[in-house]
């Protein structure tokens, strides 16, 4: 019997160890492909965002009773954090960086189009959902890419599309419901779309020196260099100033 | 036997058609504007009057099928007494008369519609319909609209109408809102623009149809005479989005509208 | 001079091979048959397009089998998009009102009987007619094109509207590549319907056989005379505006387009045109163009109804042609009708309120003409009879809502509501279909020389008639509640009251269809197995039965004919009617 | 065609019902033809018309030069109806080279108004006039409706130069005959009267 807690001391003792080997592995794994981290800053007060009156379309009136949506040309989001900006490279790609096989979803809900700014690879696959009881078109106004126009009756299947050129900032939006707007970012390699608090992170980054580009939909486009050295993650902030 | 049939078959489709007027099975809705019962009152004289020209051709069709099947010579043809001349002058007297009182009763309730000049001190709204939308649009204190700059036009902004708030005074304190509401028993003049398409304002509780034609201001007015809630929707063409181009009006008591538009002033 | 009959040898001298014969053919019968058949064909898509139409309109929700895989940009997983709707709304407009009902009883008999009927041996340009044809195929090829290209068919409705056509690519899907080739289709039908009607007014003119004096000519050569003169002058009208409208879609000019337009936030470079300007041209020629349809079906029925009534119509041919000639004229009077609540000014809507109505004088003493002549008559209750008889009952129901429609105050509350859909399907829709299909029964024998089966056309015709009514009619009481047309769902709470009544309407529409496979098969199979007829099976006095079923080449075997009384002038007995042309007709 | 000349050949009235008319059927036609064109030609100008009411901002633009030019034009068309006139004179006289010398005339004069036309055109290209742009500001309609109207009408005469040149062609080879120039006169003429309209409201109304 006590031969048999040996066994289990000395087996939980070589999982231990490999569990750890395995995590060192993982760390130095992570370690050769870095990521730029960073958040984005308005300076200043957000301009008056109109309230939206969907009293036209009641089954998404109704989703929005309780607190009523409002244009979303500037959303400022925590402690002063800009929502909605992409980050994305502009200098110092490779030219052979894995386009993301993760499909990109956009949901038209409550008559919005959640979210409000997608970015994607160019080649990668977007669906588009439609989980509204009325029935949608999808107007894309891009000029890269073949601009197209369709209806989506509820219910309808999932559209999948994809842009194979890059474009910044197409506009989408829905004519059916005229205050519906979204903007597609297509471009190559990592791209980041800052969150509410305005952080944002661009993944599997090689080390060497890149120009960043910042995009805003009403504040246009910022950009800096950085330079991410292997071992540790980059840290950038971009600023857009209130107009 | 097939004239028999035939006849019987007509007289049966008659009846039915008469029966679903006169029951009122399909019916306009109720009429809340002031110009309304006229424009009824047509219709039914209408209706009463093209319905019995409607049933007489009908039976007078489905008789003569009836009574003059081939009679294998039995009984010998013969031509209408009354010739052609009787017909020409009943058609000519009866619908005539017809028309004279139509036309006479008609284009009265329609100059009560479009040939009395609007209330001086009526209520003015701005209406733009847009694909696929409408949207309103009250002066505001001032009682003053603004210019309108259709460059300006975004509705990424919600600047539905091209106002210039920055440069213009007028533009201001101009209130844009998504629906139509008015104050019971006031007259209103609506002002019809439009920023791309023909549309069309119609609402059939007014008994109002109006087209908007890009390029010109049309103006409509009309006094609603009953509080509720109307569908103001899109009759002319104007895209994919047609059938859902959509509003609501809303007449309330003047106490309701001067909260509502407060309301909507603070939504600006 | 003499090279000359060596030509006119060859030309009574059938020519030889399958294309010159059949395909390339200048014979006015192989013509008139192409029209036939083109018409046919196009009405079966009409048809179809209006079924997926009526589905959706009452199961919205509802998978169609095969439209998926047919069309999945339209209707993905059978469900059309509402755009979908309306390129269907709009081609099945375009392809019933212009490649059947103005091509079938105009073009298509026209082609076939106007030179018989007078007594020619051909039209009077008959390279001329061919090129009418093959034009008018090019356009319905375009047409149905537009159901391949990417962009999908115009969403713009029939009317084609402006800005709506104009603008382009931004307007919506559709409006890009399909509506240009929409326009394209719509140009080349206005030519050759004027080269048509060039041939027809000239053939009646100079073409007429010895005797043929015009108070001798059979009503529907009338028809067809009269109404070759309307679309003469409609589609003289039709054909620039299209050019016009080209000009702007690919010109860069704003005929139709105002300034300041803003379509999905861009400013269009456009300035100064007029959308009403549009609608003026266009309702020039679309009023005519109802009569352009309705015309030929008067004729029709005018040139059935003694031969199977076995009495002149009451009147004779005058009253009967006046009216038509009284119609054809006050039709270019009243276009504004259309216009009631576009913008128009309001006293123009009553200046147009009143020609409106008194057109509708000779159009009662047409109905009652027809009416009438039934009165003391033997009636012979075929098949032909049967729809000229549905015809007179449906022309009726139509004309009735005419009374509603012309007066700007009733049209303010009726105008876009299927009321409208209801009448024009009446008047320029069914009773023209009817007028066609008794005209169809009617000329079958001559047209392929064998009978068609009466049983079945019989069956077709009462199936036909009252499933009419039921879809037709219910659309009428239906828009007295307001419900609008043009609307792929019901998003208007008002019209979801209305489902179950477009239910009711969708079967009887399905079953309306079915029933035409009745004919088509009747048809198809009669035209192959069907028994031989007769040079004159009707008893009928007018040229085209004094020759064989079907006529030869050079339609009456190098015989000259000569007239001596009309079809409907008899013995001194006038009570009875000749039952063979041999008496009223001395073949010389 | 070769129908009727049977029937003309033989003697319309023997065979067939006296045309009304008591002329041919490609001469009526001509006639119906003409009657519609003219319909499509009033639809233009309606157009034209439409949108001048309609427009602020018109303008008369056309400065002498352009008016002289247009004149002499006018002059041109004029003489070549006459021309035509006489060609249709020799060939019912049966004069086939009297004939000639006047179609080869009614050709050159119609070939020179198109000439004249295309050069006045180019001229106003050069100064920036497009179907839908205007140098001196007013109106874009101005450029639309002129260049539709006239451009109309040139397509009308190259094509009846064309016309006349194969039926000359024709003539001389004996294939045609008078009726063909006949026809092809009465053409001419309804496209000079078409002119005599287009030239005082597109030209004379423009003019400074």
């Amino acid at each position: 019997m006590k031969a048999g807690y040996k066994v289990v001391a000395l087996a939980s003792a070589i999982l231990v160890v490999a569990f750890g080997l395995l995590y060192s592995g993982r760390s130095v794994s992570a370690a050769s492909t870095l990521q730029i981290a960073g958040s984005v800053k308005l300076d200043g007060t957000a301009p008056h965002q109109k309230p939206i009156d969907m009293s036209k379309e009641p089954s998404c009136a109704a989703v929005h009773k309780d607190k009523p949506v409002t244009t979303e040309g500037v959303v400022a989001g925590a402690n002063g954090g800009l929502e909605n900006v992409v980050v994305y490279i502009t200098q110092g790609l490779t030219g052979n960086e894995p386009v993301s096989t993760q499909p990109v979803e956009i949901n038209q809900k409550g008559c919005q189009y959640l979210p409000h700014v997608v970015a994607v690879d160019a080649g990668q696959h977007i669906k588009i959902m439609n989980s509204d009881q009325t029935s949608h078109n999808i107007y894309v106004q891009s000029t890269k890419n073949p601009a197209w126009n369709k209806s989506q009756p509820p219910g309808a299947a999932p559209l999948d599309v994809t842009w194979n050129n890059e474009e910044i900032g197409i506009p989408v939006k829905c004519n059916v419901h005229p205050w519906m707007h979204a903007y597609v970012v297509v471009v190559k390699g990592p791209y980041g779309v800052s969150d509410d608090s305005g952080s944002f992170k661009l993944d599997n980054v090689a080390p060497g020196t890149y120009t960043l580009t910042a995009w805003h939909e009403t504040y246009g486009t910022q950009t800096q260099t950085v330079t991410v050295a292997a071992g540790k993650p980059a840290a950038v902030s971009f600023t857009f100033k209130a107009k | 036997m097939p004239g028999k049939v035939f006849a019987v078959v007509v007289a049966i489709i008659t009846l039915v058609i008469a029966y679903c007027v006169i029951a009122h099975v399909w019916w306009m809705p109720v009429d809340v504007s002031v110009h309304g019962p006229k424009i009824d009152h047509q219709i039914e004289e209408t209706l009463f009057g093209a319905g019995i020209l409607f049933i007489a051709g009908q039976l007078v069709l489905a008789s003569f099928a009836f009574l003059y099947g081939d009679s294998k010579g039995a009984r010998k043809m013969k031509a209408f007494p009354g010739g052609a001349k009787s017909l020409i002058v009943f058609a000519c007297v009866v619908v005539g008369v017809e028309i004279l009182v139509l036309s006479f009763v008609g284009s009265k309730a329609w100059a009560s519609v479009y040939f009395t000049p609007p209330d001086p001190d009526s209520l003015r709204v701005d209406v733009q319909a847009g694909q696929f939308a409408f949207y309103f649009r009250y002066p505001g204190p001032d009682g003053k609209f603004g210019p309108l700059h259709p460059e300006l036009i975004n509705e990424t902004t919600q600047n539905y109408f091209g106002l210039d708030p920055e440069h213009d005074a007028d533009a201001k304190d101009d209130i844009v809102t998504a629906g139509l509401a008015i104050p019971v028993n006031k007259p209103v003049l609506l002002t019809l623009h439009s920023k791309d398409m023909g549309h069309s304002f119609d609402v059939r509780e007014l008994r109002i149809q109006q087209d908007f034609v890009p390029g010109i201001v049309i103006p409509i007015h009309f006094t609603a005479n009953q509080t509720g809630k109307f569908e103001i929707v899109c009759t002319q063409l104007c895209g994919l989005g047609h059938y859902n181009m959509k509003a609501y009006l809303e007449v309330m008591s003047q106490a309701d509208y001067d909260n509502w538009l407060k309301q909507q002033a603070a939504m600006q | 001079m003499h090279d000359m009959s060596a030509h006119a040898a060859a030309h009574h001298a059938p020519p030889s091979g399958f294309i010159r014969k059949y395909v390339f053919s200048v014979d006015h019968k192989v013509i008139g048959i192409q029209y036939t058949t083109l018409s046919l064909v196009a009405a079966f898509i009409g048809m179809a397009l209006s079924w997926v139409m009526r589905i959706h309109l009452g199961w919205p929700a509802a998978s169609i089998p095969f439209l998926g895989t047919l069309s999945p940009n339209g209707a993905p997983g059978g469900v059309p998009t509402p755009e979908y709707y309306l390129s269907l709304m709009t081609m099945h407009g375009t392809i019933m009102a212009f490649f059947v009902l103005t091509a079938a009883p105009m073009a298509g008999y026209g082609n076939f009987m106007l030179p018989i009927q007078v007594g020619a041996a051909d039209m009077a340009f008959p390279r001329l007619n061919m090129a009418s044809f093959w034009v008018t195929f090019v356009g319905f090829v375009l047409a149905c094109a537009t159901f391949i290209i990417p962009d999908g068919p115009p969403i713009s409705g029939w009317t084609a509207y402006a800005p709506l056509s104009a603008v382009g690519q931004v307007a919506g899907p559709g409006q890009g590549r399909g509506q240009d080739l929409w326009v394209l289709s719509i140009a080349l039908f206005c030519v050759a319907s004027l080269l048509g009607a060039l041939n027809f007014i000239v053939t009646t003119i100079d073409l007429r056989t010895k005797g043929m004096t015009l108070s001798r000519l059979p009503l529907s050569t009338w028809a067809w005379f009269i109404n070759a003169w309307v679309s003469l002058l409609a589609f003289a009208v039709l054909l620039p505006t299209g050019l016009l409208l080209l000009l702007d879609r690919v010109g860069g000019t704003s005929f139709f387009i105002p300034g300041g337009l803003v379509v999905n936030d861009k400013l269009l470079p456009h300035s100064g045109g007029s959308p009403l300007l549009f609608q003026h041209l266009f309702w020039f020629f679309g009023h005519p163009e109802v009569y352009i349809i309705i015309l030929p079906a008067f004729g029709i029925v005018a040139h059935l109804m003694p031969t199977f009534t076995r009495k002149p119509l009451v009147g004779g041919w005058k009253v009967i042609t006046f009216a038509m000639i009284a119609i054809g004229s006050l039709s270019f009077l009243v276009w504004g009708h259309h216009m009631f609540v576009s913008g128009m000014s309001p006293s123009m809507a009553m200046v147009f309120s009143v020609p409106t109505l008194i057109i509708t004088i000779p159009s009662v003493i047409g109905v009652l003409v027809f009416a009438f002549s039934l009165y003391g008559a033997n009636i012979r209750f075929t098949t032909p009879m049967l729809f000229c008889l549905g015809f007179i009952s449906l022309f009726i129901s139509g004309g009735i809502g005419g009374f509603f429609l012309a007066q700007p105050a009733v049209d303010s509350y009726l105008h876009a509501t299927s009321f409208v859909v209801g009448h024009f399907h009446f008047t320029m829709g069914l009773s023209a279909i009817f007028a066609t299909f008794a005209g169809f029964y009617y000329w079958f024998p001559k047209m392929w020389g064998r009978m068609m089966n009466e049983t079945l056309g019989k069956v077709h015709f009462w199936l036909s008639f009252v499933l009419v009514y039921c879809v037709f009619m219910t659309m009428h009481l239906m828009g007295l509640t307001g419900a609008v047309r043009r609307y792929s769902s019901y998003v208007a709470d008002f019209m979801v009251p209305q489902i179950p009544t477009n239910r009711f309407m969708t079967v009887a529409a399905l079953l309306l269809g079915a029933t035409q496979f009745i004919f088509l098969y009747n048809a198809i199979w009669s035209r192959f197995k069907g028994p031989k007829a007769a040079d004159n099976p009707w008893g009928a006095t007018t040229l085209e039965w004094d020759t064989t079923s079907p006529p030869p080449f050079d339609n009456f075997g190098g015989r000259q004919m000569t007239i001596h009384h009309g079809p409907m002038e008899y013995d001194a007995d006038a009570s009875v009617m000749q039952t063979s042309p041999a008496k009223s007709i001395a073949g010389t | 065609m070769s129908e009727s000349e049977l029937t003309m050949s033989t003697g319309h009235e023997v065979l067939m019902e006296a045309s009304p008319y008591r002329i041919e059927k490609k001469k009526l036609g001509m006639w119906i033809f003409i009657v519609s064109d003219a319909c499509t030609f009033a639809t233009f100008l309606f157009g034209y018309g439409y949108m001048r009411v309609g427009s602020q901002n018109w303008g008369t633009p056309f400065d002498f030069p352009t008016i002289l030019n247009g004149i002499i034009m006018t002059f041109v068309l004029l003489s070549s109806s006459l021309t035509m006139l006489a060609a249709v004179r020799a060939t019912q006289a049966g004069q086939k080279p009297s004939a000639n010398k006047w179609l080869g005339l009614t050709i050159t004069l119609g070939t020179v108004f198109a000439i004249l036309h295309l050069r006045e055109w180019f001229k106003m290209f050069g100064e920036g006039w497009g179907l839908f742009s205007n140098p001196t500001g007013g109106a874009v309609q101005f450029g639309a409706c002129f260049f539709s109207v006239t451009g109309l009408h040139l397509a009308h005469v190259i094509s009846g130069v064309i016309a006349l040149l194969i039926i000359t062609r024709g003539y001389n080879r004996g294939r045609y005959d008078t009726s063909h120039v006949e026809t092809a006169g009465l053409y001419w003429h309804f496209v000079d009267l078409v002119w005599m309209f287009v030239f005082p409201m597109m030209y004379l109304m423009n003019a400074r």
